[in-house]
């Protein structure tokens, strides 16, 4: 069954290099045959794959479930993409190439149940996506792509050499077995060189933060956002960040069992550090782009903290809430920045007809989903990581510390929340009413987005029971 | 005897890092690979291990030739420049390349002592080393060698400290290594060389 | 999930008090609002929410509503968005409701051990055992306040609730600044107790602040709606003293004298909501017909429009506490209980107490002052602009609303007895004591609960008033007074507009006497004949207040963040060339703490470490100056 | 009853003399011929006799506001302490309900000085708002200090407590209340150095600017209306600060109430022909010696004891 998983993207990889006129309108839909296998997986119960080497557990399954929700809505919206940017058919079709690659690996990665599978899906995952972004020809974008690709690599080269030092200090221990993430949790408790793992881990971490554009390297993902075309944004922030986080739950998992006291320290003094930037970051962004990139390293931040608080239905309710949302504010920028990229005032005046209205009101939903106002999955999810921080805070030993971190990490989030009302207000409200045309496959990508918030918010249960 | 070799290894990493031609770097990177593979080889010899045998020879072929000679390929066709002066000084490199040393030998130290906590440290060095490299140079051709001597690290510590990864893994890291030199070549074929 | 306790049944009582009049003002209010849908969806959730907020009995529902509430609001006072200021005014609301959110959201979090969906009173066991129940207080204080908008937290509510329309200013300032105040009540009795003495102190000086600061501004305030919301601070504060006496004596063990106080506070949130709807519907009126908030382009409206004044000058005379209207009986009651303290020894209270009377008599001085020159100038006189003589009485729907409203402060007023009775009822559930029996013996006179304490009867002042007024007209009737009509004597001029006293001119004794607390802007031009000072052909005076804390919390806060986020700024764009270099000392710097942290910990090896790095980041990150 | 009935009625007769009786001794004093201390009734009945002339440019409040200027402060002198002891109806009103009363009447003689458009009116009511602004939270503070030195917040029963028990022992509190509340008598009432009754200057008016455009029976209310606001605080005055024979016979304590309120008006008298009006913005410095002795009187009760 997991097999089947690959089909759609190795047609498309198939397809994308014969020379078929009609080849672009037949793309999207082979890519949203990537749902059928994904519920055909929700089916079985069969986990282990390969020698062990692929778990469908049901933190993949969720995983990829979302992913595959996202991407049909990022190919949908890719429909309209010439209508707002200059691209021709060649380029089109070396997109759908790459995105095919960059399927398989979110595949592997997400699926892989070795460390060693997962970093080769990643290191797929992201080698295919500077393609992407190279699909922007501009001068920028290339720029951008390479330095995407520089510290792109450096950070994937950390996660794996996190992985050899924490394969090197369980291997003793456990044998060769040592490489799944299953056996690793099993038998943690055996590894002598707790240290060694440890320094492992904090090179994965690293590794992984900076791939997701922890500090310091906040505006190195923001600016590849911003060089990008609007739907390789969306599959950044919906898709590849999906994908390192769901290696850095695995593997703070492992860590957590083995020394609680340490992964907490370094993660709060990590995503501490990190909101601190991003929320003075957005408070100075003039263009949607930025803005919700540096967003998303926001939410990244605190999905990562929520798991390592234990609060592991906030996190995955957070990690699938703002896969949907993002993507589908990346893709409204296409419309919203039509008429020029710093136009924030007055970038939702101006639609008519149904198309337009519907715009009109999804996007104002989506910005206020995103700062967590109710009834969005984001109010609750944030409620409930609060909550497991505080829950954690209060069994530390350093209670106040810790309640100061808090607070401050609240306060930092209303920083954001000031902009981000302050964006929604100009967005609606200010500047001069000018005509924007909305087309369909956006609209319907959108609508997709807002009916599966809409799902998150009625399987609750489901995804409590996931961890 | 793989001591030897690894010793060479870093030396010519270290001897590449004060090179300021790009010709002569990309030839350090293949001496630097040769022994790379070399120590694999007489690793796996000491510990009988095929799979890794296989692995350093797949090093040999691809590091230590296939890849400089593309690389090389690259720069006479995209005529890159070629004098490449390192952006660090050489009197802080004095300073920095011994402090990285120490710094690992002190990180390294609390581990449980066993055969290969000596090449932990080495490889953790040569990786901190790589990124020096990288960041010394603003050209692109060296910042890729820089990154290719980091996947060189990375084969030193698998293949020290865990006598060789899963045979599927290794065989995936180079994957996507070749598949990291056609990106480059995708990368390269439009415009400017510098970063 | 939901509770239907005495408290909560009250506050619905409470709400329907408030809303039922303000659907019927909203109602005739709608040709004055362009996209009526937005309006109507959000008006009508908003109320549903309020509700939510009174009925919830978790902290999930609670949050759940309350955020609701807060984006409705919000998006009600985006419904004049294009009128200037508006934005700007939202922004800031909605941000503040968030902050005071936030700590809302960490008490719950806190007192729930993260099950947010205990009931409240099962809150209470969690809270006793947590090691700093002052942080809790404060994160009360906090978030429930600034959302009730009390000195220092009030910057927002002078500038978010006049942007409203009308009937939403009325059901802010109202209604929804008390749900924040029950919000506040409920916590402190169902999961934060025993109080202790210093909580309830601190409560009384932000309530004594609030008042003062409240009034003073009002005062200064030419924006009409500006000046009503204002005095909504003084009346947040006026509540906040009595719940304050009421916590002060609860942790004395004064079981009587608390619940008085508490009594008197839930009696004035009431008579609140009542005349302050009233006020704002009634200025609500006046801008629906001359299209302006500044008062000094009103006048002579009592003529044009004299429901909306009639209604006007019922519901100022009761916010300003004169006899014998609600606004008076629930101040003379806190009066009481503050006077009722005469016997506690403790020194805190001895010097703070004084304090707030005076405080609390002198807002309502001020408060006078300031109405008469909200009614006077807008109302009396000759029209001072266009508009204003061309305005005429609003429609028959928002008269209606009005006179309903205006009937909520009478009933409040005339059966006040009976509606202590009822917060009596709504308290006892929650451990304070049945003191009806003892404060209103009778249908129509209140008891003070202090030994000796004084008696006051609305009944009874209505009639006699109403008896000496009868009297005296039925005298005149009897000396056949005769009278005949010519215009105001003006020194041999003709009266006109210009010629009467301005709002501010009218409050420029006070204003100057206040001058340390407003420091004025004042600007004046005139264009002087020949270089005489003393003969000018015009002349334009001009005073503007940038209230105190607006200038050093508010904008403090906004430079202070701009600074900061330069800098930050600053970074992240140099950061963009070296990410090599960043990268390398961030794994460093990692790897030194898991090293350090991790094992064997001395401060030399730190010292060490840290000079390496900083060496290391000069050397690879900064690099030389080219 | 028909002893307090009659205690009312002398003091609402005997109101207007009084103001003449400051008039005459003040002219007296000043070597002028001195005026009838009957003067007061004599103009209350021309008045009646008069026209009412009423601006054109005046509303409604014009023909409330004269009510609602008296009403209140007949209610109030239903509510003051008695003159003796013993009388049949000891009222249970406290300091915040006559200082309410008192402001709601002076709160329609500001809207009635706004009402007729004319810039004078704008001058009374501001000075005036002002004024009674900064006296309202002295009275409060006086009267409570002395309600709680008596015992009693009740203000009658307090000055029967007084009288039958003067509180030796708060001597200082009793003292700053004294001269708290004679500061506020004199501003309350219009009296120099806060308002000067007998010039028409617009520098000086205050109270006279409100009531410049009204006439006739108006005119007589309002001015009644000033008359008993000045019964009511001496007769306040001397029941707390001169808290002696209340026990005697009815009529023999009703004239001593007399005296001591005539005492209060020739006291006033003196005070007036040795002071010069104040500037306007001087007055606060004035009131804010009456808030800080008031507010001592309350501190030095409430903290020392004293």
């Amino acid at each position: 069954m997991f097999e089947a998983l690959f089909l759609p993207p190795l047609a498309i990889l198939l397809l994308s290099f014969l020379d078929i006129a009609k080849i672009k309108r037949f793309l999207p839909i082979v890519s949203a045959a990537i749902f059928i296998p994904v519920l055909f997986l929700f089916a079985s119960d069969h986990i282990l794959y390969y020698h062990d080497l692929i778990a469908v557990d049901k933190l993949a399954k969720f995983v990829l479930l979302v992913s595959s929700v996202v991407s049909i809505g990022v190919t949908l919206a890719l429909e309209s993409l010439e209508k707002h940017v200059a691209i021709d058919a060649k380029d089109y079709k070396r997109f759908y190439r790459f995105f095919a690659l960059f399927w398989i690996g979110m595949i592997i990665s997400v699926a892989a149940n070795s460390m060693g599978i997962f970093w080769v899906g990643l290191e797929l995952a992201t080698l295919s996506t500077v393609y992407m972004i190279k699909t922007n020809k501009s001068a920028f974008a290339h720029h951008e792509a390479w330095n995407y690709m520089i510290v792109g690599t450096i950070a994937i080269a950390l996660i794996l050499f996190g992985i050899i030092l924490i394969y090197a200090a369980a291997k003793p221990a456990i044998g060769e077995e040592a490489m799944l993430f299953s056996a690793l949790g099993a038998h943690i408790h055996q590894i002598r060189n707790s240290y060694l793992f440890e320094i492992g881990f904090a090179f994965v971490a690293v590794g992984s933060f900076v791939k997701m554009g922890f500090f310091p390297m906040n505006l190195w993902l923001a600016n590849i956002e911003r060089a990008a075309y609007y739907p390789v944004a969306a599959l950044f922030s919906g898709l590849l960040e999906s994908a390192i986080m769901v290696g850095f739950f695995r593997f703070a998992h492992i860590a957590k069992k083995l020394n609680e006291s340490h992964l907490i320290g370094f993660t709060y003094i990590y995503a501490l550090l990190t909101l601190f930037i991003v929320a003075f970051l957005i408070y100075r962004a003039k263009d949607f782009m930025r803005l919700f990139s540096l967003s998303g390293v926001e939410h990244m931040v605190l999905i990562a903290i929520f798991w390592v608080s234990g609060g592991y239905f906030a996190a995955l309710l957070h990690f699938a809430a703002h896969a949907f949302l993002k993507p589908a504010l990346f893709i409204s920028t296409g419309v919203l920045e039509s008429k020029g990229k710093y136009h924030i005032a007055g970038a939702l005046r101006g639609y008519k007809g149904v198309k337009g209205t519907l715009f009109f009101i999804l996007v104002g939903f989506f910005m206020l989903a995103i700062i967590g106002l109710p009834p969005s999955p984001i109010f609750f999810s944030e409620i409930f990581g609060f909550g497991a921080m505080v829950e954690m805070a209060k069994a530390s030993h350093h209670l106040l510390l810790m309640f100061g971190a808090i607070a401050f990490m609240l306060l930092l989030l209303a920083v954001i929340f000031y902009k981000f009302v302050e964006v929604y207000q100009s967005m609606k409200y200010e500047g001069s009413e000018e005509p924007k045309e909305v087309y369909a496959s956006e609209m319907s990508a959108l609508a997709l987005f807002a009916i599966a918030l809409l799902a998150l918010l009625v399987s609750f249960d489901y995804i409590e029971h996931i961890v | 005897m793989t001591n030897f070799f690894i010793g060479m290894f870093l030396s010519t990493l270290i001897t590449a890092m004060l090179t300021t031609r790009l010709y002569r770097l990309i030839a350090w990177y293949a001496v630097n690979s040769l022994f790379l593979a070399l120590a694999a080889m007489s690793e796996a010899v000491r510990i009988q291990d095929e799979a890794m045998l296989i692995s350093a020879l797949l090093t040999l072929v691809l590091k230590s030739a296939l890849i400089p000679y593309l690389l090389k390929h690259f720069a006479v066709k995209f005529q890159a420049e070629r004098n490449i002066t390192p952006s660090i000084k050489v009197q802080y490199l004095i300073i920095l390349i011994p402090a990285i040393l120490v710094f690992t030998f002190y990180l390294i130290d609390p581990i449980i002592a066993g055969a290969a906590k000596n090449y932990i440290s080495l490889a953790i060095a040569s990786l901190f080393l790589s990124l020096v490299l990288m960041i010394e140079h603003r050209n692109v051709f060296a910042k890729v060698i820089g990154f290719l001597s980091l996947e060189n690290a990375l084969f030193l510590l698998a293949m020290t400290a865990t006598e060789g990864m899963p045979m599927l893994i290794e065989l995936g890291i180079f994957v996507d290594l070749l598949m990291a030199v056609v990106i480059l070549n995708l990368l390269f074929k439009k415009e400017a060389s510098h970063v | 999930m939901f509770t239907f306790d005495t408290l909560s049944l009250l506050f619905v009582l409470f709400l329907a008090l408030g809303v039922v009049p303000n659907i019927f003002y909203a109602w005739g209010y709608m040709d004055h609002i362009e996209r009526k849908g937005h309006f109507l969806v959000h008006y009508l959730s908003f109320i549903l929410s309020m509700l939510g907020v009174v009925l919830s009995n978790t902290p999930l529902a609670f949050l759940f509503f309350w955020e609701i509430m807060s984006l409705t609001s919000w998006q009600l006072i985006l419904a004049n968005a294009h009128e200037k200021g508006t934005l700007p005014a939202a922004r800031l609301y909605f941000f503040m409701t968030h902050f005071g959110f936030v700590f809302i959201l960490l008490f719950f979090l806190i007192t729930s051990d993260g099950n947010l969906s205990l009931s409240f009173s099962e809150l209470h066991a969690i809270a006793a055992h947590f090691p700093y129940p002052t942080l809790l207080f404060f994160l009360l204080v906090l978030g429930f306040l600034s959302k009730a908008g009390v000195v220092p937290m009030h910057v927002w509510l002078p500038y978010a609730h006049p942007a409203a329309p009308s009937a939403v200013s009325a059901l802010m300032s109202g209604v929804m600044l008390k749900i924040a105040l029950y919000g506040f009540l409920r916590m402190l009795l169902e999961v934060l107790y025993p109080w202790h003495l210093e909580w309830g102190v601190v409560v009384l000086i932000i309530g004594a602040i609030s008042s003062l600061i409240g009034v003073l501004y009002a005062l200064s305030e030419h924006d009409m709606k500006a000046l009503l919301a204002n005095h909504s601070i003084e009346n947040i504060g006026i509540i906040l003293i009595a719940f304050g006496m009421g916590m002060i004596f609860g942790s004395l063990h004064l079981p009587l004298l608390s619940a008085f106080a508490f009594i008197a506070g839930l009696y004035h949130i009431f008579n609140h909501m009542s005349f302050k709807s009233l006020l704002f519907m009634s200025a609500g009126a006046v801008l629906h017909q001359t299209h302006t908030k500044n008062i000094e382009k009103y006048g002579s409206l009592i003529k044009t429009m004299p429901i909306t004044a009639a209604n006007f000058l019922f519901a100022a005379v009761s916010i300003s506490a004169l006899p014998p209207t609600n606004g008076f009986l629930s101040e003379w009651m806190i009066f009481q209980s503050l006077l009722g303290s005469s016997s506690i020894s403790d020194i805190i209270l001895k010097i703070s107490i004084p304090f707030t009377v005076f405080a609390l008599a002198l807002t309502g001085g001020l408060a006078i002052a300031c109405f008469v020159k909200a009614f006077g100038i807008t109302f009396l006189g000759l029209h001072r602009s266009h508009n204003a003589k061309h305005a005429h009485e609003v429609n028959r729907l928002m008269q209606i609303g009005m006179l309903s409203m205006a009937a909520v402060v009478l009933a409040l007023m005339l059966f006040a007895p009976l509606f202590l009775h009822l917060f009596d009822d709504a308290l006892v559930p929650f451990g304070l004591s049945d003191i009806t029996g003892r404060i209103t013996p009778t249908f129509w006179s209140i008891h003070s609960i202090a030994h000796n304490g004084g008696v006051v009867s609305p009944l009874f002042l209505t009639f006699a008033l109403a008896v000496v007024v009868f009297a005296l007209d039925y005298a005149a009737k009897l000396l056949g007074v005769r009278s005949r009509s010519h215009r105001t004597w003006a020194c041999g001029y003709r009266t006109n507009a210009k010629m009467q006293y301005t709002a501010t001119g009218f409050a420029g004794p006070i204003r100057r006497f206040f001058a340390w607390l407003y420091r004025p802007e004042v600007h004046f031009h005139k264009k002087t004949v020949a270089g005489h000072t003393t003969k000018f052909t015009s002349a334009l005076y001009d005073v503007h207040i940038k209230p105190l804390f607006e200038a050093s919390l508010y904008e403090g806060t906004k430079k202070a963040l701009n600074v900061i986020s330069y800098w930050v700024y600053r970074l992240g764009h140099f950061e963009q060339v070296r990410y090599g270099a960043i990268i390398f000392n961030l794994m460093l710097s990692v790897l030194f703490g898991y090293r350090i942290i991790a094992h064997h910990f001395s401060w030399a090896t730190l010292v060490l470490e840290a000079v390496i790095l900083i060496a290391s980041i000069k050397i690879l990150v900064i690099g030389d100056k080219e | 009853m028909i002893a307090y009935i009659l205690w009312i009625a002398v003091m609402v007769l005997t109101a207007p003399l009084f103001l003449s009786l400051i008039k005459m001794i003040k002219m007296w004093l000043l070597f002028k011929k001195p005026l009838s201390p009957l003067q007061g009734y004599r103009d209350f009945s021309k008045l009646l006799s008069k026209e009412v002339l009423i601006s054109q440019e005046a509303s409604a409040i014009t023909h409330i506001a004269p009510y609602m200027v008296l009403a209140p402060l007949v209610v109030v002198l239903f509510l003051l302490p008695p003159p003796s002891a013993k009388s049949f109806f000891i009222s249970f009103t406290d300091a915040f309900t006559l200082t309410g009363l008192v402001a709601l009447s002076s709160f329609f003689l500001m809207l009635l000085g706004l009402d007729s458009a004319s810039s004078f009116g704008g001058i009374g009511s501001s000075r005036e708002a002002f004024i009674s602004a900064l006296v309202e939270p002295a009275m409060i503070l006086v009267i409570f200090a002395l309600s709680l030195m008596a015992k009693n917040l009740g203000v009658a029963q307090a000055t029967i407590n007084l009288a039958h028990h003067f509180p030796i022992e708060h001597l200082a509190s009793f003292a700053f209340a004294g001269i708290a509340f004679f500061i506020l008598l004199i501003a309350e009432n219009g009296r120099i150095p806060v308002d000067n009754p007998e010039t028409h200057l617009e520098l000086t008016m205050v109270h006279e600017a409100m009531i410049l455009d009204i006439s006739g029976w108006y005119l007589a209310l309002v001015e009644s209306a000033a008359a008993i606001k000045f019964m009511i605080f001496a007769s306040l005055f001397v029941s707390f600060f001169m808290p002696f024979g209340m026990d005697a016979p009815f009529l023999v304590a009703l004239l001593i109430f007399l005296l001591k309120v005539a005492f209060v008006a020739i006291l006033v008298a003196l005070i007036e022909v040795n002071t010069a009006k104040l500037r306007l913005f001087k007055v606060p410095n004035l009131l804010g010696l009456a808030i800080i002795f008031a507010f001592l009187s309350l501190i030095s009760y409430y903290i020392l004891g004293a």
